[in-house]
């Protein structure tokens, strides 16, 4: 009973709180590295591609019609060498899965190789996972974003269920008190236990990137000229591009125009922002 | 006698079941056995297993009471009395599987303070509302079948009640159903679930009171017959979906279809461990079923904390009833008991032809249906209209969920407190006690509209400072620089250039003019200089702006300062 | 008729219990809402006398009366993210020379002296997951004494949700009763009418991460 | 092709629907002939369709409903009661097999939904069901399962 009044109260930690889990050293860029080879050794198999069209404008209520922001990753000139695993690793303070939990190839990166090509969330632009989330912690921005609202989440974790390509992970328990996260960067707040994390398509520079643009030219509008995510920074290939596809002048559109766009079949339907670039048209 | 063995039995299953679920909440999902594709485990599978018993018992006593199939009053109390239990049990685990149990509330599509909504298209809302509404239902009917054989007023209420809830039963076990058939995972499609849900609720839970029956030391012949066909339908049902996806489970099969036949052995019938051995076969059988469908991949690592959930939740089961069996002894067995053979000759009933729309339940529920309804339009309406969907394309399948559940719990309400006003006795105890549940529901209310607190975040010392320059990068743009101007130098030097009369005049000595034109013969270079490390009056900037801000102010500077000779008051 | 006699039992007995019940629920709703609600403590920010030779630093006399906007000192409250505070440098631009005759000068300069390189820190901050721009609003054309209640002008952060409290401290500045509840009333544009606003973005993702 | 197959599973489930119900009505002999009726129609749906297509999920069973429906018109007696529970219970598979199937982007089959509503509204009315009303709303369904 006592139990059953801890979940009513919502102590996940008893009686006695957290502090009893005891303050660990956070580990080192070395351990994130030892964990990308792993990962990368343990890769799972490839998608089935199906041949998409050019994203465009979202359809849903108060969306964006000059703004979609997305990613296409160029499968001619990736190697799979995971440089962009552990770039996202750095750039979102991702944290180390914990050696059983690895074991089983249970990793928390938001870009994971299937195959030897990196996948993440495809920001589907009618995404199942926000369909089903009961807080609306998994929404839609209106530039066609699917952000995680964090402190929203209640867990339930039937978004990774519906996820069809199963990007969303879950911390299954405090990546501080454990000592499996990092914080390299400060502008990103590390998740809590208990709630689900993915891609978010570094939203932390897109937020900066506008909020700065906004405070000089508060009247024009803002179109994500000059930014670009972690992973496309760290490629060696230049394999990914991000951008925005409704820009002419974005590099993704640039480098898409004339490229045969695919996504995997499961998602290919959803609409997805992010996709696989491959042949020439 | 039996109850008190089941009282220890249950207890003995409890106490360790306690223990798994104060570690799982301590520990989080992390506790029972999960992976990357299994996200809900055990606690999801024991509450649909639950569930379904919760909503069979009333689904039994109220169709068979609104068809007007006799039962006698204690095996449907049974039934009842099963399905309470059998929710709180059923309650706990969507409550402990949360990773963040603390914002359980966000999930009531409820108003909260900062205007966040929970997501009306989300099946776990359904869920919650109609399992919700479902439990205090079937609390009422209970309490009015308790008390009916004392008010006349209250037995009238009794089939209006089971035509609401007969519905609603449905409705919300299919709800559940739709927990899985909305998703994505390839073993959980399936349109037909629906039915499949309520065919296997009604299965188990004809097999749970069979059991109960057994330890009531009588039997009902009806149920058992039911059971035993209701595994043939089941077997349909399996059949279907192996068709569909190939997956059979043969434990599942054995348990839930081929040992049920045993009942057909008139020995095994007749005797009590028989008949327990039946029903009980049955019910670990849909148990595993559920698993198995909760679990779409090998679950890894099933280990004592899952089996404890196990124990915690039949424990809790057995006790609880067993206890609120022994406390309501007399109400329960006081009636005329008629066991057995009511099935076995359906009595000929004469057809006498009513009206359309004139039944005596219709004409009973009609104005509390018409309540309902227009309520539930409300609320539906009011719930779409919360900013939380102004970015979110809603159809009619998201809100229609929870339509008939609001509908039932206004009817029901409407319908009820009139004959319970007129029975409840105006003592002190009963207006203090329900005055006093009504304000910590308002109370209750109050907690979720505020909503939890997010603690604030402790900057690390030194981050007040700021770095040499609050423009990082690239070389600062003529709109970076005014920024800069403005911030830097328009105290003393003006936002145009002018001078701000009210601190120079005042505190220094007023500098030379400065021309365009002078501007130009003492040079960028220099004017650079004089901003970094000052000059007669100027303040050093050396280290709170860099080379490239000075240049651009200098820069700004010259696009202030007029071509023409006099009044230009632009100073370094 | 019934329904009449039944009304006649409902209220006829006793009004006063039944109003009493209803103040009762009520008072209960908000007694939870003001128990539960989102706190943020109200911050003194200037004001600190404590020590030997410190003097209370008076936002009024540095403010808009010798025509020095808040962004001087705070750098970056007009144009960038974070509302920096002065280093001891940006007071010494000014307090190098004697600025009054007041006989407290000598005070003054003892302080300023005996000042850290670093007097000020902020007391209150944003919980990390939320986005503060202040560049973004002052371009809006919101006025920092919008959020930030001073002295001379008394607009709370609540403002059109509860009478505007006139604040008799010298100097209370910083956030006090910030709550994303003020956040959004105001991107809503249900407060603030008069300044009529340009509709800002509500979408969580727009101040969240 | 598709109105094909229902027209053939029309006639199918009118089949079947001949062993239901006959006196004297005995729980086993019923259950059996619905496990019968089942097993038929899901055999018929697994090879006359395509299982892959979402909305044969639920065919077989909808199936049953209408087989239902055009058993309950040989009721022997409570026949307007058991009449719109059979065709409640087709709404109910069309309706929730419909909101499942909506959010895998397929659409609510509205038009099928909102026929049958209309049957089963109208016939609350029927006071007694004549040979005529009998063949009349046999005929109804069989277009609204074909057609719609």
């Amino acid at each position: 009973m006592m139990a059953a009044g801890f979940a009513l109260f919502g102590c996940r930690d008893g009686l006695f709180g957290p502090s009893i889990k005891g303050k660990v050293k956070s580990p080192s860029l070395s351990d994130f590295e030892n964990e990308v080879r792993l990962a990368l050794s343990m890769q799972k198999s490839g998608f089935n591609l199906v041949r998409v069209p050019m994203p465009e404008a979202l359809k849903t209520p108060g969306a964006s019609q000059e703004n979609r922001f997305g990613m296409a990753i160029d499968l001619d000139s990736c190697d799979g060498c995971g440089k962009c695993v552990l770039a996202c690793i750095q750039e979102n303070n991702i944290a180390l899965a914990g050696a059983e939990r690895a074991k089983l190839g249970q990793f928390m990166h938001w870009i994971e190789m299937h195959g030897g090509v990196p996948s993440m969330c495809f920001h589907c632009g009618d995404a199942p996972c926000e369909k089903v989330c009961p807080t609306g912690a998994a929404n839609h921005t209106p530039d066609g974003i699917s952000a995680m609202m964090y402190k929203r989440c209640t867990g339930s974790r039937f978004c990774g269920a519906n996820c069809p390509v199963h990007a969303r992970k879950f911390n299954f328990d405090d990546p501080v008190a454990t000592g499996r996260s990092h914080k390299f960067n400060g502008n990103v707040p590390v998740r809590a236990q208990g709630v689900m994390e993915k891609c978010s398509l570094c939203l932390q520079r897109l937020q900066d990137a506008r909020h700065d643009f906004k405070a000089l030219h508060p009247l024009e509008s803002w179109r994500g000229r000059g930014v670009t995510t972690a992973c496309a920074v760290a490629c060696p290939k230049n394999a990914i591009i991000f951008g925005n596809w409704l820009d002419e002048g974005s590099p993704l559109v640039i480098a898409a125009k004339n490229r045969v766009l695919y996504a995997p079949r499961e998602v290919a339907a959803l609409n997805p922002s992010i996709v696989y670039m491959r042949g020439y048209r | 006698m039996i109850f008190r063995i089941l009282l220890y039995a249950g207890l003995a299953l409890l106490l360790p079941g306690l223990a798994a679920l104060g570690y799982s909440l301590w520990e989080g999902p992390a506790a029972w056995s999960l992976d990357t594709r299994t996200f809900w485990g055990t606690p999801i599978s024991l509450f649909v297993f639950w569930i379904g018993l919760a909503h069979a018992g009333t689904l039994i006593s109220a169709i068979l009471l609104a068809l007007g199939v006799p039962l006698d009053r204690r095996t449907s109390m049974l039934a009842e009395l099963t399905t309470l239990c059998a929710l709180v049990v059923a309650a706990v685990f969507p409550l402990m599987h949360l990773g963040v149990i603390e914002n359980f509330y966000m999930v009531v599509p409820f108003i909260d303070a900062r205007g966040n909504f929970a997501n009306v298209g989300s099946p776990l809302v359904w869920d919650f509302c109609c399992i919700a509404i479902y439990a205090i239902l079937s609390l009422v009917f209970f309490v009015i079948h308790l008390l009916s054989d004392r008010f006349q007023a209250l037995e009238d209420l009794r089939r209006p009640m089971a035509w609401l809830l007969f519905p609603l039963v449905l409705w919300v076990h299919t709800i559940v159903s739709l927990d899985f058939a909305v998703t994505f995972v390839p073993e959980w499609r399936g349109a037909f679930f629906p039915l499949y849900f309520i065919a296997g609720a009604i299965y188990s839970g004809l097999a749970m009171v069979n059991v109960l029956l057994v330890a009531e030391g009588c039997r009902v012949r009806m149920l058992e017959k039911l059971m035993v066909a209701g595994s043939f339908v089941m077997l349909a049902f399996w059949g279907w979906n192996f068709a569909l996806k190939g997956d059979w489970n043969f434990s599942v099969f054995a348990f839930g279809a081929l040992l049920p036949q045993l009942w057909w052995v008139s020995s095994f019938r007749e005797s009590a461990v028989g008949r327990l051995l039946v029903s009980a076969s049955v019910l670990f059988g849909l148990w595993l079923e559920r698993f198995y469908l909760v679990m779409p991949s090998e679950p890894q690592g099933f280990g004592w904390t899952d089996m404890g959930l196990i124990a915690f939740s039949l424990g809790f089961f057995i006790t609880l009833l067993v206890f609120l069996r022994i406390k309501l002894r007399k109400p329960i067995e006081g009636d005329v008991l008629l066991f057995g053979e009511l099935d076995e000759k359906p009595v000929p009933v004469v057809e006498h032809h009513t009206e359309p729309l004139t039944s005596r339940e219709f004409i009973v529920l009609r104005f509390p249906l018409l309540v309902g309804v227009l309520v539930a339009l409300v609320y539906t309406l009011w719930a779409v209209s919360r900013p939380a969907f102004d970015s979110v394309a809603l159809g009619v399948p998201h809100v229609v969920a929870m339509f008939f559940p609001i509908v039932a719990l206004v009817a029901a309400f409407v319908l009820c407190i009139r004959p319970f006003w007129t029975i409840v006795p105006r003592s002190r105890f009963t207006v203090l006690a329900s005055a006093a549940v009504i304000v910590v529901a308002a109370f209750l209310a109050g907690m979720f509209y505020a909503g939890g607190s997010s603690q604030k975040a402790v900057r690390e010392a030194g981050a007040d400072i700021p770095s040499e320059t609050i423009f990082d990068g690239t070389v600062p743009d003529s709109l970076h620089a005014r920024a800069l101007w403005n911030a830097r130098c328009s105290s003393c030097h003006g936002t145009d250039g002018k001078f701000n009369e009210k601190f120079i005049r005042e505190f220094y000595p007023v500098p030379q003019k400065l021309t365009a034109a002078r501007l130009d013969s003492i040079g960028e270079d220099s004017l650079v200089h004089v901003i970094l490390n000052g000059r007669a009056n100027m303040n050093p900037y050396e280290g709170r702006l860099t080379e490239a801000d000075a240049r651009a102010l200098v820069r700004y500077m010259r696009s202030l300062a007029p071509e023409t000779n006099d009044s230009a008051e632009v100073a370094p | 008729m019934s329904l009449l006699k039944r009304q006649g039992a409902f209220f006829g007995v006793a009004p006063l219990k039944w109003a009493g019940l209803v103040f009762a629920v009520v008072f209960a709703f908000f007694l939870a809402d003001f128990l539960f609600c989102q706190k943020a403590a109200p911050v003194r920010v200037g004001a600190d006398t404590s020590g030997p030779n410190t003097i209370a630093f008076l936002h009024e006399l540095h403010g808009e009366n010798i025509g020095l906007d808040c962004s001087h000192c705070h750098t970056g409250a007009a144009s960038g993210a974070r509302a920096y505070m002065p280093a001891k440098a940006d007071c010494m631009d000014c307090h190098r020379l004697p600025l009054t005759e007041n006989p407290g000068i000598e005070k003054l300069d003892s302080a300023l002296a005996a000042a850290p390189a670093y007097p000020w820190a902020h007391k209150s901050e944003l919980p990390e997951h939320v986005v503060f721009h202040h560049g973004v609003h002052t371009a809006a054309g919101v006025q920092c004494a919008d959020c930030h209640r001073s002295a001379g002008n008394a607009v709370p952060a609540n403002a059109g949700r509860g009478p505007a409290k006139k604040n008799t401290m010298a100097d209370v500045y910083g956030g006090d009763n910030f709550s994303m509840q003020s956040c959004l009333a105001c991107h809503r544009g249900e407060t603030f009418k008069e300044k009529n606003f340009r509709p800002a973005a509500t979408y969580c993702a727009a101040c969240h991460r | 092709m598709i109105p094909l197959m229902n027209a053939f599973a029309c006639l199918l489930s009118l089949a079947m629907a001949q062993f239901l119900w006959h006196k004297p009505i005995r729980l086993f002999k019923e259950a059996f002939f619905l496990l019968l009726a089942l097993v038929v129609f899901g055999f018929y749906a697994f090879f006359a369709g395509d299982i892959s297509q979402p909305d044969m999920e639920s065919y077989p069973f909808r199936m049953l409903a209408l087989c239902l429906c055009f058993s309950t018109t040989a009721l022997p007696n409570k026949r307007r009661r058991y009449l719109l529970m059979a065709q409640v219970m087709w709404l109910w598979i069309e309706f929730f097999g419909g909101i499942s199937l909506y959010y895998h982007g397929v659409d609510m089959p509205w038009t099928r939904i909102l026929a049958i509503c209309v049957s089963v509204f109208g016939s609350t009315f029927l006071s007694r069901i004549s040979q005529g009303m009998e063949f009349a709303l046999m005929a109804y369904w069989i277009a609204v399962w074909v057609f719609f």
